[in-house]
Formats: C-alpha cells, structure tokens, sequence
C-alpha cells in the first residue's frame, strides 16, 4: 500500500503544470473557489482549455474527452487550482454531458456535446423551486404535451449563471399522478426561448451569481426530452452519484490553505503569533484528512470500482473546511477585510475579497443537497430505519 | 446585586425599542446605504432629538454624561433594528475620549455632535499594531506651540463623515489623541464603506499641524472610550442576535417542505435552542460588562470588556452562521433582512477588537482575588 | 443596574468563609464534582453543617431552613465549594423536601423533614427503570392497592447511593388507565423492606455510585403515598422545576477553575504554554457567561419571580463546561493522569483521579434528562410545534 | 497510488480478525485485566504463534523485519478486539528501537521477545519533558568499560512486565538507548495499572551500571521506534472506533423509547453519521501514516505520523464521548464494552504523544514542497 504516484503520473503532473505556468494569467481576479470569476475570464480559459483538450478533462475518449484516469483528472484539477485557474464551469460539462451521454440519444449527443466541449453553449440547471429546496421532489413547474410540444410554465430559483446561460436543462413535472418523483423529467431547452424571464439574485456577498427563471407557456420541442416521461427523477440521481471526488474540493482547498499560509507568512505580526499558526495547523490536518479520503475515493475508482463508504462524507467536510478557510481569512485579515466592494490600497490581495467570499461561502453548505441532507441520506445508509 | 434599569434606562431603552420598530428596519437601511456615507440624515436627527447623540458628552460640556449602560440600552434596540447610522464611531466613542478638561474647552464642538449637526472619528488602529491602542508608531512633534502629527492610521470607522478626527500619537513614551480638522494640510484620507454598512478611511499625516490645545486626551482616556465602544457594539449586536432568533424560529414554523413545517426536524429544533442558549449567555455577558465598563479599576474593567467582546465575536458568528444555514438559499440573499444581520455581525466581529486581541488582552490582566 | 454584592452579601460571604475555612477538612479527598466522597466524610460533613444549622440552607424557615435568599444560597455553595467541601447530597434535603412541602400531609412532614434535616434518614431517588430512561413515563414498577397496603413490583436503575440510603422515594405504576403519565404515583418507603434488593452498578470511572433496585412483593402502608394516586407525574414535574439555579453547578465549577488554574500555574512546562493558557482562558470565558446567567436567575428568585428563560440552558451548559474542564485536567496531566486506581508518588493530587472524573462526568448530559432531552423541551417552547 | 494489501498483509489482516473476533472481546478482556501485569498468558502465547511478535524483529535478528504496515493491520483488529495485552510496548515498540548492529547482537534477547517468552519496555518519557523524548535529563556516565545511568523516567509502558528495559540517557550532546535488566541494582520501580488496561511504572535510577554493549540504539533510532508505536497505536484505536460505531448503530436500531427506536430520532441519526464521517477521515490518517512511517525521509516521516495522531487524539475523543452519550447510561457501565472501549480511546490520547505534542512537532517540521 502506498499514496506514491507512478512514474508516469508524475511525469504528467510536470506536464500539465508547466502548462498551466505558460497559460495561466497570473493577475489576481478574484477568482477562488465561492466567488466566481467573470464572464469572459470564465470562458476566456475554458476556451484556451478546449483548445489544448483539456476542457473536457472528465469526458471519456469516444466523446472526445482525454480519458484520464480518475488519479490524473485529480493531478489536472490540483494543477489547475495550483496554479489560481478558474475551475470549470460545471452545468453543461460535468452534468449536463454525463447525462447526454447515459440517457441521451445518439440525436441529442450530436447535437449538444461538441457545443459544450466547444464552449459554444452555456448551460445553467433549473432545479430548485421556490417550494422545493431540499423537497426537491415536491417541484411545480410544468411541462404539458401539446402534439410535438410541451408547454413550460412554473419558476426556478437559485439558478447559477442564468443570465450567461444559452440553455438550461430542467427538471420538470409531466405527471401527478402516483409518486412526486414518477411524473418528473429531465428537460433542455433555449434560455431565449420566447416565455423565459430571468431575474437576478444578489446574494450576501454583494454579487449577482443567481436568478430566478420565470417560464411562461415556452415551447419544448418534444426531442428536447432527456430518457423517457417521468425519468428525470432517476436522471438526476444518477447525476448526484456519478462524480464525487470533486465534491470535497480538495484541489481548490489545497490551493487555499497554500495561499492562507503565505499570507500569513508575510503578515509581519500574524507570523509570530502561535494561536495563528495553531489555526493554520488545523486546517492543515483536517485537509489532509480530506485530501487522504479523497485519494482513496480515486484509487478506488482508477481500478473501476465505484466511490466506497469513504467518500460519502466528502461534501459535508469538505464545505465545513472550505467555510472555515474562508472564515481564518477574513478574521486574518482584521481591519483589512473591512472594506467592501473597494480595493484599497496596501491592503494584500488575499484579505481584499476575504468577506464577499466568506459570505457567499455560506451556500457550500446549503446547495447540492444541504449538509442536514446529506446526512439524512447517510443515516439511513448506516442505521436503515 | 441590582439587575433593574433605573426609570431613566427604562424610558430610555423604550423609545429606543420603539423607534427601532417604527422607523428602522430592513427598507430604511437599503436608504440609509444610499445615502451620504451611509448615513441617513433622518435617521440622525432623530438621534440627535432623542438626545443619544449627548449620552457620551460630560456633563460639564453640556451633555448628558450618561453611564454605558444607558448606550448600551440604545444600542441593543438599534442593533435589532438593522441601524447602521454611525451611534459608537461618529459619536459615542469621540466624545467619550475627551478628558473632562478638554471637554470643557470643546463644549462648542461637541454640542455640534450632541445636536447632530457634526460628526467625528477617533483614529487609533494601525496596520502593524492591528486593534491595539497602544501601539502608535504615528508622532506629534512639539513645534514652538504646535504639533506636528505624521504617520498613518488605519480603518477609521466613520472618518469620511467626520469634521474633525481625534488621532492618537506619540511624543515620546506618551500616547496624546489630537484633535484634527478633516482639511487639515498635509492629511489625505482613503474612504471606503465597510461590511454591514457604515463607512471608514485610511489616513495618511504628513507633518499635519495642530494647534497645542487640540490635544483633548491621552492613552488612558482612549481605552477607556474604547472599551465603551467595545460594550456598546456588544449590546448592538446581541440586538442583531436576538433579531435572527426571532426571524430563524418564525421561518421554521412556516416554512414547508415534505409536507411539514421545517421546524419539526429536530436537528434544526436542536440548532435554534443552541442559537437561543448562547444568545442568552451574550446576554449574561453583557450585562456583566456593561456594568464594569465605567469601573475606576482598569484592569477589571479590561477583563470584564475583553471577555464579553471575545465570547460574543465567537457566539455572533455562530449565530449569524446557523440563522442563514436554517434559512437556506432565502437566507443567502439580499432580499431578506437575514443576510444584512449577518454582514453586520461579521463586522462585529472585526470592529473594536477580535476575539484574538480581547483573549490576548483578558490574558495580560492580573487576576482578581477571589 | 449591577452585579455588586449589598455590605450585608458581603458580611455574609465573610461569615461563611471563615466558618468553612475552620471546619472543612483539608485533606484531599476526591470530592470534587462528578467523583463522589465516601459515605463517611459526605455525612460527616452533613451532619457538621446541621450543627451549625446550614445543612438545610434551602429551606424556608417555616421548616427549620436558614430562610436565606437565593443569593445567599449562592454565597454559600460557592464558599462551601471553594473550601474543598462536598455538596450535600441532594435526594432527602433538594428532592423529597420540597415535595414533601408543597404535597405532603402534616404527619409525613412531621415524619420525614426532622429526620432528614438531621441526617437520619439517608435517601435515595427510583424514577428510571431498565426499559424508561430518557421516556420516564412508560415506567412499568407497580404498586397494587391491597387493604391499607400497596404491593409494589418492579426494577429501578441508575439509583445512585441506593447501597447507602435508609429510604426510597419511588415513581411506581398504579393505573394503566389513561395517559401513561396519569397512572404514575409518587411513593415512599423503606430500603429494608422485605423484597427490596440492591445490586451495584460499577461505573467507567470504576467506581460504585449507582445501583439497580429490584422490587419484589413489597409492601408499602398507604400513608405513605405523597399526593394522590395519579399524581406522581405532576409532582416529578415540578421537582424538575422547582430549583434551576443549581442546576448548572456554578459554585463547584469556579472552584474547579481555580483547581485548574492553580495547577497549570505550578506545572513546570504547561504555565509556559500559550497553548495551555489559552484553553484555561476559553474555560474562564464560558464559565463567566454561566456565572453571570446563572446571577441573573438568582436576581429574579430574590424578587420573587421564576427564573426567566436565560434559566433553560444552564443544564445544557453547565454540563458541557463540566466535561470540558474534566478533559481539560486529563490532557493536562498527561501520563500522570494514566495511572488507575493508585496513588502514584510524585503525581500533583489535581491529576490523581482527573481521569476517573473525567469518564464518570460523561454522566452529566445523561443523567436528569439527558441533554438532547432539555433542547427538546426547549425547542417545543422556542418553535412551539 | 496502491491502496491493495499484499497477499501476506490480507493473510496477516485476516487472521487477526478472526482472532480477535473468536478468542477476544468483553469476557476474555476481564480475564486478562485480572492476570499477572495485566497481560493474559493465553493470549501472549497466540500472538506469538501468529508471529506478530516478531514482525518488528529485524530479519538479521532472524525476525520478520515488517513494515509498520504489517503491525497496523494487526492492531487495528486487536483494537476492535478490546485486547490490553501490550502488543506495541512489551514487543513492537522495543524492538524497533534496536540498531540493525544491536540487534544481531541481542539475536538471543529478540527471539526469546518474538517466542513470547520475554517481554521489554521502553523508558524515554520524563515528567518534565512530558512525551517529548529529546527531553533527556538522565545520564550515562561513562566509566571503564561500563556506563552509570542516572535519573528518573516516567510512565514507562509495561515495565512491570518486562525482563529487560531499554532507557534512554545522555551522554554530554549524545542520547544512547541502553538494556537494563529488571532487577540491577539501584534501579527502583514504582508500577501501577494504567487507564483502559495494561500496567505502567516510574523509574528511580541511582547509578545503575550496564556493560558498554549495552547500548541498543540511540536518539534516532528510538524516535522513529515511537513514531511506528504511534501510527500502530492510531491503528489500534481506529479498530475502537469501528466497534463503537457498529454498537451504537445497533444500539439505536434496538434501544425504544417512547414507543419507537431511537434511532428514529434525526438528532441521533446525525451524530451516528458525525461519527462515521470521522472515523473515514481517520482511517484515511491511518493509511497516510502507516504508508509513511518507514520513511527514510525524518521529516516527511514526523509530519505524516503527527498529522494522524494528532488528528486521532480529537476524533476518537469524539467518537468515544459520542458513543457514552447515545447509549445513555447503560454506556456508562462496567457491564458493557462500550465503556471500556471508551477507556481505551481515552488512554489513546495520552500514549505515545498527546494531541498538543504532536501539533508542535509538526508545527516543528520543515514544509514539504508542493
């Protein structure tokens, strides 16, 4: 037993690091994990990525994705973040895709995978409903046949990146009758489909990075369904299972912590004070602890076995270590994090952004299913009553 | 042992309660962001007219010479009522720097603050010395009858709005607060708003000239006012607190999901008796140091601040943190008051001291004798 | 408003101290809170106090009490245990007495008061039974009217210093008619009567505390029924009620602090420690918070107000500080706490038995309605549903 | 990345469960803590014919010369297993403090600890020094051909169950191991049981005279020997945490209380799950560790084995006080193993370095570049 990476992986890693030193703007943009970056710096790189490849990293080699094996996708991930890359934007090509490619047909692969592996087509999910958060089941919006059509009327909310998207998959319901979870299904469409009205949130961070999506009577086509009538429910399920080693986060925290650590080193008072390096440690050892559970998530999956027991934990953890990083570097930072929404000057760039993201950090914990769920989930996993 | 407020508290604490309720809230505080240094002109003059503005001036300048407590009772209303006009950083805590001479000398001034018609910011904290009083690289060179002030300070709550700045500097081993006129040649001043609302500057002196009777206070007077500042930003946020409480068990009783409220979950059940818990014990807290923070004995008075403004910088957190993870995604935004409670509890935190310098502090102190 | 003891509190304080300082023995004898003193220096110690006449400090004068406001109770417990002196053993002077005051008749008052403010009558409490722990009110002991007598059958456990007590007052079954908790009466007899047997409970502190009380055809007159048949639920009730200030162990635990305090000071390497001192300053912070919650009560009781809601978490709180600082002597002591059961030479007394209390203090969130019960109670009054 | 087990290690793995699920738990547990020193005779005989009492015996010793590897895959069944008997500081832990020199030397010594007819102890730690095993106050003194040891050691490990024990002492800058047998003159034991099973002494030494080959190892040697016990220690602990898991969720799929299991309560089902999630952190710390402690390189071997035992002192803390406190007070009895494991985990957090030691020692560690 051994955590050593093979020759080979290594010789990868130096690869996609020189990579990412070549490519890698190096401006500070704001861009960590919880506070997203841009529009075009967003997709500025997701085009450089494309162009080298990259960009559909997770894709397996028949749709054109490098087929990395799980240990190298994380090597990329934690490159990627090392380096203060924006990590990709998840909707089209880490969820969107694997369903397309699972339950898609060959009509609707062709249709849709280049344009994301292209970084033609943005897409944003429609999910949550203002009455369905974590009763995600219980959603309202409707999608009605009528002859080739469905007709879509109901209301998202929450939804990342909407005003970016060009089209949204959704979960929709078709049926009421019998079980919440039978009449739903798994819908694309166009976000200027004539009916569809976005609004923006702003959240605690001062930032637009959600919306609600207002549907009024907008036509489907009905080639536009995912699966089959009433599928979207297992459709979804599926989605949740399919990848979970990214969800700790582990490349991002690891680039966190790297940068708390520096900042705290040229923190001329920080740097001597024990209780400051007493925090830094355990954040320190808790990441390990994730990381290692990570990498046994990723081992298990390079030798095509699917996540174990260990992993089920890595979205809980993983969102308590990112909301506790975020939490050192605000109080770090002191009067220095006062600032809002100013760049002032002498102030280090690690502290400038530190309350906008420790604010909005707050959702790692409640989207993507919240921690309290999850743990409903893992109760019944390991008590089963 | 006496946990009752006199009469005067008590008429105090209501209008305050009530003016909280009846004027404030979550719209008149999007009005008072928009407005000149997030400072809303009604809003301070109803300060002014309730004669909070005069609490914190001495007696012998004309004010109402009042206890922390009484702030502190203000405070707590305004906290709860999302009030970001700036009570401690523009009024409260500059006139409580004053010696009772220099009071005295600057009645005229300071009826201006006590009328509202004038604010002021006391800039004390430098980069390198974070929240502590005592560490003043900035100087005041004695020059002929002058003092020539040059150095740097660091996030000056409210500054922007001020007409005069009270900066501490040092001549020698001693530590005097100057009073500083905004246009003073040789001072440049970088604004900004801070978290929650309000707004603060970084300054810049550069051999900034003031007359030798513009000293209005030391060391000694400065942490006293300080540690006032400290309590009464306690009570504002405790009101803050209370105020999440009651929104998070309110949305729990009518928020549904999975057919039921969301507050027969135990879990949650369990995370809002924990909010209410440690809301009581701040509470205990405060009232512990609102009640030492006017002591003759500094180093009890020290204890008893840094521990309450350590414990609630922790119980604040942890507060504003579960009021937006029981809220979920609705406590995330902007349109609920939710989130502004815990941007205003975030900067609490930071403000007057965290809860590392206040343990540091409470450490320094010699124990009492038991 | 403040927080300043009146010159009489103060003059009283004075007294206390100086009769504790002259009359509590001060030998260490491992009775601080959470490992129990022996039988003879507790009673020992009781019946010094009934001499002076303080033993039954919480009593009205009415009964023989020293009549003293809440806050002198408080001086009192805080001086009794800042000289090292045991608490009184709360089950005939805190449990049964007041009971006996608000539901007893004028014989049973006669009877039983006089005998325990003396200290002849040692008391234990059977409320929990094997199959009623944190839901007390399914107990299944019975007690079957028969002539002037009750028959009562069944088990009690957890039943600390059942193998020292003189007498038991007993929650017993004596109707399944109705709501469980209307059939449940509030009983009272002796330890030596025939078909009462008790076996040891040895603890994770490796002690004997506590017992399990087997009940066999035993026979009990019907005068000593307290209150009605029926009426057992009630009365528990307002037990539970009836006196919270103690509840969060305030006087016991600032004598801890400074047990804690003094030995870390002594300790060659810790007193160095920022670490260590730190740890004892968190400590120091939530025990002032629980001090001064606990003032708060005490100020209202003197008004003749029940205690407000600040009141509710003093269990949960006191509890928790309680472990806290049982862990904190542990981790301290280090490889002086590893020793078991023996006095090792050399060892500073504060690490002795740090151990033992440590594990027998896992108790105090289980025992009296576990913690997890309190918040629910609280929560049904914070949410109502 | 290899996350398999090689043949030998799943043989080695799976007689060690099989072992510690047929011949341990509760019953023969209370046996053992009444046998002599606290270590059943039975059960000593059968880790001597599983050969795990030579796996840390060098091969030129003629032992199996394993990895902390091999050692942790037994101990963590041995752990799940409620076992006292003093694997790691009768036979592991002093057998790898040899030097490969020494131990071909003491061949004799070594088999006889491997056929499980001695057993050894280790004595390193000293009051003042608390677990830090630089901290050397005792002296060998040189002189003839003997050296003249000195000083006072504290809570050594099995000690009154071993032949020989191996003390470390200083030589000027120089710390030496030294074989001490048990009954030389001017060495004085004071032996107690310790917390959570198994026995532990102070020793006095006044000039105890060894011959000069008695020196076994040296500074090196010894802190990489207790940096392998504490990886098998964490190994051991996590086999605890495991079984307490699997009790407590039985527990709350068995334990009614108001007519229902209380496992049916969210509050309890999301501390179970609290304690799972720990316990797979842990055990990916154990792995980390273990895959590390054989490491050449000190640091890279100090950080990782720090990390893990610095982590496992807070969580089987955690999981220990979590299972008491679901269980109620049957978990609080003698009667259930619960609250012996609860003992072991406890004693865990002291053995082999506490959750502070090993934070400053990693602190200590220089970064690994990333």
């Amino acid at each position: 037993m051994n955590f050593d990476y093979s020759p080979e992986d290594e010789a990868f890693r130096d690869e996609v690091r020189q990579w990412m030193e070549a490519n890698v703007d190096q401006r500070p943009r704001g861009a960590a994990p919880g506070y997203r970056a841009e529009k075009d710096v967003q997709f500025d790189w997701e085009r450089k990525l494309a162009k080298k490849g990259w960009l559909t990293f997770a894709w397996p080699k028949e749709y054109g994705g490098t087929g990395w094996t799980a240990t190298q996708r994380d090597i990329f991930e934690t490159e990627r973040a090392r380096a203060g890359a924006p990590g990709t934007s998840p909707f089209g090509l880490m969820m969107l895709a694997p369903v397309l490619m699972k339950f898609g047909t060959e009509e609707q692969k062709k249709r849709y995978l280049p344009a994301i592996a292209n970084v033609e087509d943005i897409w944003c999910q429609g999910y949550s409903e203002p009455g369905s958060g974590s009763d995600l089941a219980s959603l309202k919006t409707t999608a009605v046949r009528s002859g080739d059509k469905y007709i879509v009327n109901g209301q998202k909310i929450w939804t990342t990146q909407a005003h970016w998207a060009d089209k949204i998959f959704c979960l929709v319901r078709t049926s009421n009758e019998g079980a919440k979870q039978k009449g739903i299904s798994f819908l694309l469409f166009d976000m200027n489909s004539k009916g569809v009205e976005v609004r923006p949130i702003v959240t605690i961070d001062g930032h637009h990075h959600l919306n609600e999506v207002f549907f009024t009577d907008v036509e489907v086509p009905v080639e536009n369904l995912v699966g089959e009538e009433g599928q979207g429910w297992a459709i979804a399920k599926y989605l949740l299972t399919h990848e979970r080693t990214g969800i700790a986060g582990v490349a991002d925290n690891k680039a966190q912590l790297a940068k708390l650590k520096a900042t705290v080193a040229r923190d001329p008072v920080l740097k001597e004070d024990p209780h400051a390096r007493r925090r830094l440690t355990e954040l320190e050892l808790d990441l390990m602890a994730l990381e290692y559970t990570n990498l046994r998530t990723l081992a298990r999956m390079d030798q095509g076995e699917s996540p174990g027991p260990e992993s089920s934990g890595l979205k809980v953890k993983g969102t308590e270590w990112q909301q506790a990083a975020t939490e050192a570097f605000v109080e770090f930072g002191g009067h220095d994090a006062m600032a809002w929404h100013k760049q002032v000057e002498g102030v280090d760039p690690a502290y400038q952004t530190a309350t906008a993201r420790y604010n909005f950090m707050r959702a790692a914990s409640i989207y993507g299913g919240s921690n309290e769920i999850q743990k409903n989930v893992l109760a019944k996993i390991l008590i089963g009553l | 042992m006496d946990l009752t407020f006199s009469s005067e508290q008590e008429i105090l604490q209501d209008s305050a309660v009530k003016f909280a309720q009846k004027a404030c809230g979550l719209d008149q505080y999007k009005k008072s962001l928009e407005a000149d240094g997030q400072c809303h002109p009604d809003i301070w003059k109803q300060f002014a007219e309730f004669g909070w503005l005069s609490l914190a001036v001495p007696e012998a300048a004309g004010g109402f010479g009042g206890a922390t407590l009484d702030m502190a009772l203000v405070a707590e209303a305004l906290g709860a009522g999302l009030v970001i006009e700036p009570f401690v950083a523009g009024a409260l805590l500059p006139c409580s720097v004053f010696s009772e001479s220099a009071a005295q000398k600057h009645e005229a001034l300071l009826g201006k603050v006590a009328e509202g018609s004038e604010q002021l910011a006391v800039a004390y904290a430098e980069r390198a010395g974070r929240f502590d009083p005592r560490f003043c690289e900035t100087t005041a060179q004695a020059a002929d009858d002058k003092f020539l002030i040059t150095g740097s300070k660091h996030c000056v709550f409210n500054a922007p709005n001020a007409a005069h700045l009270i900066v501490s500097a040092r001549t020698g081993d001693t530590v005097g607060l100057y009073l500083v006129p905004r246009n003073a040649p040789g001072l440049s001043i970088d604004a900004y708003d801070v978290l929650g609302g309000g707004t603060a500057a970084n300054l810049l002196l550069d051999k900034v000239s003031v007359s030798s009777d513009a000293q209005v206070g030391n060391l000694e007077t400065l942490e006293r006012a300080l540690d006032r500042a400290a309590v009464v930003s306690c009570a504002q946020v405790l009101g803050g607190m209370t105020a999440l409480l009651e929104r998070t068990t309110n949305y729990l009783r009518t928020r549904k999901q999975f057919g039921v409220p969301i507050g027969s979950f135990q879990v949650l059940q369990h995370r809002v008796v924990d909010m209410f818990i440690e809301i009581e014990q701040s509470r205990s807290m405060v009232m512990m140091a609102s009640s030492k923070a006017d002591s003759d004995n500094t180093a009890e008075r020290m204890r008893a601040v840094s521990a309450a403004k350590a414990h609630l910088c922790k119980t604040s957190k942890f507060v504003a943190q579960q009021a937006v993870q029981l809220h979920g995604g609705i406590g995330m935004t902007e349109e609920l008051d939710v989130g502004h409670y815990f941007r205003q509890l975030t900067a609490f935190s930071i403000r007057y001291g965290d809860r590392e310098f206040h343990l540091s502090r409470f450490e320094a102190q010699p124990e009492p004798s038991a």
